[in-house]
C-alpha cells in the first residue's frame, strides 16, 4: 500500500488552506473520502434513487439491492455469519443508545452494574448515565494504568454478578490504546455480563473479525472509515439481537400496528425505523470496498509505520508530552500531546497557519482528560493517506509554535 | 415471458378461482405467512396421514402472484407423501432461484413435472415478487415442521 | 414555475426503465434530487469535509460555517425565531422519538393521554406505544369522516386535562387530507397539552411558517423535499427544547461529563448527540435554497394543478376508486386507489413495466388500513418535476392494467 | 496582522502573567463562563461601589486568548463607572465583529482608547478563536446582570 498513490483518490488532499499545502492530520475526528466513495454516492442520486423495501418498482428494487448489498460487505468485511446481524444506524453514538435504550431500559434494575473504563468517548458513558437514571443500575469504571493502558489487575474484585454491561472502547480515540479485549471479554461472560465494543477507532484502523473480539455487540461509523456522516453499524449477536427491543419506533420495523400495540419486523429491520440512510449506506459499503481493496492488514501496518515515526519524531522535540503508549503493537495512530505551557488550541491554531489540521480539545473524553490531569491535549491522528512527509510538516509547525510562544 | 404472458397464463385463474379455499377443522398441521414488506398473508392448514398429505386448505390476501401461487400449491400438495412434498418445495424454490447456488429448472424448457406451477418461474423475471410467489411454499415449510 | 425547466436539474428525471421513459410517482416516500443538492454535498467531501464544532483549524470552520448555514436556511424557511429552534434530527421519525422519549418519558404517567388521529403515518404511532409501555400513559385517537377528513365533531369530549400530548399529521402521506391545525391545536391549548405536527408531508408541500402552525413542534425529513436522505429537522418552541431532556446521548451534546453524570450543551446542541449528518445538513441547506428560489406558493399551486387534474382523469376510469378528499383546497398530491380486484402490488408491477414508478401498500399506515377496510392501496403522488403529460401516461397504464386483468 | 504578531503584541504577556488573578472573597457579582466547544472556563468576580467596579478578579482555564482576554479586561474595569464598562464590552464585542451589523473599530487604525485591548482586534482573523476572547465579556455581562 502506497500512500502516494492512495491520496490521488482524495480529492481534498490536494486543496491548499492559508496559502500552504493542507496537511490534514485529524482522521480520528472523520476521515477524507475517496473518489469512489463520493461517486457512488452520486451515482444513487443521479440514477437508481427510491426509497427502499417498499416499492413494487424498478428504481426502489435497485435501491434496496443497493442498499442491502452494502449490508452485505459491512458483514463480510467484519466476518459476521450473516448479513442479517448487521443493523445499520447512524453511527456509533446512535448504536450504543440503540442498545442502552433497547436492552438497557428492558433489562437493568437497581444494583445492576455497567463496566465502563476510564478512556471512554462520551458517547460510551453518557447513553449508559442516562439508563441509570432510568433503571435505577449504577457506573463503575475500570483505571488506567501509569503508561495508559487499562488497568486489569483488580478486575476479578470489581467484576461480579452484579455486573450486566460490560462496554469499552477497541482503540482509545485520545491514547491510541488499543483495550485488552480478550481479558475483559473473558471477564464479562464469566459473570453473564453482556458486552459492547465501542470499534470506532478501532475497526476503520486494525484488521479483525467479529469472531476475533467476541463480543455481543459492536459499534462503529462509517465517516471514520473513509465513509460517509450520517451512518454506522450495529453488528450484534443473533440472539441478543432478536431478544432486544426496538429503541425507535416508526415505519419499516414493525410486522403490525394495531391502534394500542405493535409487533416487530425481524432483524435487522427492526432496528431500523424510518426511511434509513439509504445514500449513506451505498457510500458505506464503496468505502469497505475500498479498504478491503487496500487490505486491513495493509492499513494496520501503513498506521504503525507512521505513527512509530511520528512518536520518535515528537520525542525530539523540549518540552512535549505524549499520552499513550509507546508500544505500537499496542496502539493505534492517535497521538496525544501537549507543548510546555501552549494551550492546544493556540496550538492548533498556530498549525493550521501552515496548513497542517490536527484536533485539539477534551477529545469527547472528559473523565479521561481529569485521568490525565490536563484540560485538554493537542491530538494528531493518521490514516491511509498520510505520508511520512506529512509528520515533518507538523514537527516543523510544532518547532514555529515553540518560537511564537518563547518557549526556553 | 412478457408479465401480461405471466398473468394470462394460470395466475389470474388461480387469483380469481382459488383452489381449496377454507379451513380445516381438526388440522394435523398448520402455520400462517406473513410477508411484511407488501403485506400478502397466506393460512395455510393440512391433514396428514400415514406420511401422505389427504387434505388442504387456504386462506389468505395479498396479491394475485402470492394467493395463485398458494391455490396452485394446495392443489399439488394433496395426495403426496410428505418427502415428495418436500421434493416440490424445493423445486419450486430452485425455480424461483431463491436458493443460491442452486440452478433451478430451465425457464425457456419448462418440463411437464410442476404442471400450472411452471407458470411461476416467470416470476423470476420481477424480482421484487418473488417472496410473493414463496411466501405459500415457505409457510408450508413450517407448518411441516411442526410435525416433525 | 415550470415543471419542465424544473426536469432539467433533475438527472434521474431522463433515465429509461424496461425499455420505457420514468414516470416517478412516488415522491411522498421519497422525492429525487436536484443536481443543485447533489453537487452541494460533493463539493463538501470534495473541498470542505471536517467534523464540525470541535476543530481549529481551517476545515473544521468551514465545516461548521456550512452546517451552521445549512440550519438557518431551515429556519428563515419556517420563518422561526431563531436557528436555535432547528433541531437536525435523522429525519421525522427520529424527531418524534426525540420528542418522545426526550419529553414523554420524563413527563407522562398513568392515566395521561395521548391524542392522535386514525390518518397517522406509524412513524407517529409506535413511538408514543414504546413511551405508554414506560409511562403508563394511554393512546387515543380521533376517528375520520366518510369524506376522508379528521373527525372533530366529538373533540370536546375527547380532550380533556387527562390530554397531554396531541400529535398529528400536517398532511396525510395516503389521503392527502389536510388536517384540521388551527382546531386541534387550540383545543390542545385549551387543556395545556403539547403538540407536535408531522409535517413529513406538509412541510415539502404547502407555504407555511411555524408561526401559522402555532404548534409546539414541528418536524420533517429533509429526503421528502428534494434534500438527501439520512437528515430531518425539529422545530420547537424554545421553552419547550430547554426544558425537554435529550433523548440520545454522547459527544457534542454535552457541557460536561463528570462520571456519574453529565450537563448538557446548550439548545439545539443538547439534542444532537455524536458526529451529526454534515454532508446531509450541507444537502439539506441546498434543497432548501431551491424550494425558496422556487417559490413554496408556486409548488403549491402546481400540486393543486396536477392533482385536480389527475383526480379527474382517475375519475374517467371505471371500477377506481379514490381514498381521499376531493377538494384539492384540503388535500395535497399523495393520491391513493384501488382498481377492481387488481391488488395494488400487481398494480404496481404493471405499471412499472410501462416505466411509471407508483407505490403499492400499507403506506406505513396499518390502522388507516383498518378504517378504510383495505389490505392496501396504489398511490401515486406528485411533486415539482411531475407533468400533466406523466398523469396522462399513467392513466393509460391504468387502462392497460384493466386489460390484462380482464376487468369487464 | 500575522499570527505571530498577535501572540507577541501583548497575548503572551497577560497569558503568562494574568493581572488581577484569584478571587474576591465578598464579592458583589460573579458569573462562571465556559465554553463548551473547546472547554475554556473563565470565573469573574467584582466588588461595585456606588455604580463603580473598584475590584475585579479573574481565574480560568483555557488557550492564551481566552486568558488574555480574561486579564485585560481585569485591569481595563477597575475604576469604571458601570455604563463605562457597558460602553467598552460593546466596544471590543464589536471590535471582535460579534454583533451583527455593527461596524467595529478599523483594525487597520487602532486608536488609542482601549490600549493593551486593541490586540484583541487582532482575533477577527482567526473566526474560531472570536469566541474563546469573547468569553471573559460575555461572562462580565452575565454577572454585572445580576446586580440589576
Ligand atoms: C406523514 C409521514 N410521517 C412520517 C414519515 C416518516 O418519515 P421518515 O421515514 O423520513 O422518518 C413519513 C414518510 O415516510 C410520512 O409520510
Ligand atoms: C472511540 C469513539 N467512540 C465513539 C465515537 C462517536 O462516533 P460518532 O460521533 O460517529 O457517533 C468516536 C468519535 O467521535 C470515537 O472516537
Amino acid at each position: 500500500m502506497n500512500p502516494t498513490t492512495v491520496r490521488a483518490d482524495f480529492p481534498i488532499l490536494s486543496r491548499r488552506v492559508n496559502g500552504k499545502q493542507l496537511v490534514y492530520l485529524d482522521s480520528a475526528a472523520t476521515t477524507q473520502k475517496p473518489i469512489q466513495v463520493i461517486d457512488a454516492m452520486n451515482d444513487f442520486y443521479r440514477r437508481h434513487n427510491a426509497s427502499v423495501h417498499r416499492g413494487a418498482y424498478t428504481l426502489a428494487e435497485e435501491a434496496t439491492a443497493l442498499y442491502e448489498g452494502a449490508r452485505s460487505k459491512i458483514a463480510s468485511f467484519l466476518d459476521a455469519d450473516s448479513p442479517r446481524e448487521v443493523v445499520l444506524t447512524r453511527g456509533t453514538t446512535n448504536a450504543i443508545n440503540t442498545v442502552a435504550y433497547g436492552w438497557g431500559l428492558y433489562n437493568l434494575k437497581p444494583g445492576d452494574r455497567i463496566l465502563l473504563t476510564k478512556m471512554e468517548h462520551h458517547a460510551n458513558v453518557v447513553p449508559w448515565q442516562l439508563i441509570c437514571r432510568h433503571t435505577g443500575a449504577e457506573l463503575e469504571y475500570l483505571p488506567l494504568t501509569d503508561d495508559f493502558l487499562v488497568d486489569t489487575s483488580n478486575l476479578e474484585a470489581v467484576i461480579d454478578n452484579r455486573t450486566r454491561v460490560v462496554a469499552f472502547s477497541g482503540m482509545s480515540n485520545v491514547l491510541g490504546t488499543i483495550g485488552p479485549h480478550a481479558e475483559l471479554i473473558q471477564a464479562a461472560r464469566s459473570v453473564g455480563a453482556m458486552t459492547i465494543i465501542d470499534g470506532a477507532q478501532l475497526i476503520p484502523h486494525a484488521p479483525t473479525t467479529v469472531h476475533d473480539l467476541g463480543a455481543d455487540f459492536v459499534v462503529f461509523s462509517a465517516h471514520k472509515m473513509l465513509g460517509p456522516t450520517g451512518i454506522g453499524a450495529m453488528w450484534g449477536r443473533m440472539e441478543l439481537l432478536e431478544a432486544m427491543e426496538p429503541a425507535e419506533g416508526g415505519g419499516s420495523m414493525i410486522r403490525d400496528v394495531q391502534l394500542d400495540n405493535s409487533t416487530w419486523a425481524d432483524v435487522p429491520y427492526k432496528f431500523e425505523a424510518g426511511t434509513p440512510p439509504i445514500a449513506e449506506a451505498i457510500g458505506f459499503g464503496a468505502a469497505v470496498d475500498y479498504l478491503t481493496k487496500l487490505g486491513m492488514d495493509n492499513v494496520r501496518a501503513h498506521e504503525i509505520e507512521i505513527t512509530r515515526y511520528a512518536l520518535d519524531r515528537l520525542g525530539e522535540i523540549p518540552d512535549l508530552t505524549v499520552y499513550g503508549p509507546d508500544d505500537t503493537s499496542m496502539r493505534g495512530g492517535a497521538v496525544s500531546f501537549t507543548l510546555a505551557d501552549i494551550h492546544p488550541h493556540d496550538l492548533a491554531t498556530i498549525l493550521d497557519q501552515q496548513g497542517v489540521a490536527i484536533r485539539a480539545g477534551h477529545h469527547c473524553a472528559r473523565p479521561l482528560m481529569r485521568v490525565l490531569d490536563v484540560p485538554a491535549t493537542a491530538r494528531a491522528s493518521f490514516y491511509v493517506y498520510n505520508t511520512l512527509e506529512e509528520v515533518d510538516a507538523l514537527i516543523a509547525a510544532l518547532h514555529d509554535a515553540r518560537r511564537i510562544f518563547d518557549v526556553a | 415471458m412478457s408479465l401480461e404472458e405471466l398473468y394470462r397464463q394460470v395466475i389470474l385463474d388461480h387469483y380469481r378461482n382459488p383452489r381449496r379455499s377454507g379451513s380445516i377443522e381438526q388440522a394435523d398441521a398448520h402455520a400462517e405467512g406473513h410477508n411484511p414488506l407488501c403485506g400478502d398473508e397466506v393460512t395455510i392448514e393440512v391433514m396428514i396421514d400415514d406420511g401422505v398429505i389427504v387434505d388442504a386448505a387456504v386462506r389468505g390476501r395479498g396479491c394475485s402472484i402470492s394467493q395463485a401461487s398458494a391455490s396452485m400449491m394446495a392443489d399439488a400438495i394433496v395426495d403426496k407423501s410428505l418427502e415428495s412434498v418436500a421434493t416440490l418445495t424445493r423445486q419450486v424454490k430452485s425455480m424461483l432461484d431463491i436458493e443460491d447456488g442452486n440452478p433451478g429448472l430451465d425457464p425457456e424448457r419448462p418440463g411437464s413435472v410442476l404442471g400450472d406451477l411452471e407458470a411461476l418461474a416467470g416470476v423470476k423475471q420481477f424480482p421484487v415478487r418473488i417472496k410473493c410467489a414463496d411466501l405459500p411454499w415457505t409457510t408450508l415449510e413450517e407448518a411441516l415442521a411442526t410435525t416433525d
